[in-house]
């Protein structure tokens, strides 16, 4: 399945993209699609207790499952205001 | 009165501030957040807002949906830019009306501290000699 | 930025607010009292303030000067009118900038407390078939 | 002694004056000047434990001494804002 990746802040800056479309395995969660990110982009792991994530523009757990064609954004703690 | 508003132009203050408010209501409050010249002890020269558009006003719409769910309120407007912004220049603008004033003091202050904890936006500052990504605490 | 007015033309809320905050300031807060058009359960046509003046003035600046004490403000801007108020006209305008949003919030609520509890200024309300002086508690 | 007694909000109706010189004994307090005023304008009496003194433009106390040329200020507890 098709799943898009957004990036922000920081996060962007590591992994050098804003928005990246990935061809994944059905039934994945939030937490494999982090796992793969990690081989191509090393500097993730440095910086993953302090992720945040939203699926479809809604915060979720690091364990949800995602669907195709589902959004996945990865940012630090917000810092708006 | 109920609006949520993300703009990459300069925040309007004086115009915003004249849309609040009807004629039951006889308090109105508004917060401004600015671009700051300090952060710690280090001169900022300016300021760069990252913003997760569509989620940002989702969750902006939320916490205002709270807020009138739990004060009485005439009026309810946020207001948030992004990109690049000058020190003094305004980033966020929150104003509230309500019949009296504790509803709007509540609200206003509600609105602004979630908005700082859930909505995803992020600051980068920019010094004399270097940027660093401002990462909130939840 | 610390001043105290009294006046008995329209308060220009715009004008005023974009007086507040300085590149040191990361928050400002402003509190607009309005003339309401109910009072409990009485429709109210229109409200007249009487004020004792030079007291007055005294006052507030009093409670001013207490609040810039207690909390680091940038700005401090306080203006009440007098006379004539028609519904939904502004009768108090309170404008406070802080380098951050606790000390805008603290004291512009604890100023508009105090005005309410000190300032020697009355509110008469005039309804279709009379007029009452409100007088506050202490 | 000359003092001037100005008067605010619902005391202004009730005395029918907002402010008046006065011909007064020295060495008179705050309360003596509202019992001398009771005389004529009865309607203070109704409405005496709710009201609120100023000497010289500063809140003062019913037992505070007047001098000569103060102005001493009554009113109701306020209601601005």
């Amino acid at each position: 399945m098709k799943i898009r990746v957004k990036a922000f802040a920081s996060i962007k800056d590591i992994l050098g993209f804003d928005e990246k479309e990935l061809t994944v395995s059905d039934s994945i969660s939030v937490s494999d699609v982090v796992a793969l990110l990690e081989k191509c982009y090393p500097g993730l792991k440095t910086v993953q207790d302090a992720l945040l994530y939203a699926r479809n523009e809604e915060y979720c757990r690091v364990d949800t499952e995602l669907a195709d064609e589902d959004t996945l954004a990865i940012f630090p703690h917000v810092s708006g205001g | 009165m109920k609006k949520v508003i993300i703009q990459q132009e300069a925040i309007d203050v004086a115009k915003y501030s004249c849309q609040l408010g009807s004629d039951a209501d006889g308090a109105v409050v508004t917060f401004t957040g600015r671009a700051r010249n300090m952060s710690g002890d280090k001169a900022v020269e300016y300021l760069v807002y990252d913003i997760y558009n569509g989620m940002a006003i989702n969750e902006m719409q939320r916490i205002v949906d709270e807020a009138m769910e739990r004060w009485r309120l005439g009026s309810c407007l946020v207001v948030h830019r992004y990109g690049k912004l000058a020190i003094g220049e305004t980033s966020v603008f929150i104003g509230v009306s309500s019949p009296h004033r504790e509803e709007s003091f509540a609200s206003s202050r509600y609105i602004i501290d979630e908005i700082k904890h859930r909505a995803p936006i992020w600051k980068k500052e920019y010094y004399s000699d270097g940027s660093r990504w401002i990462e909130g605490q939840r």
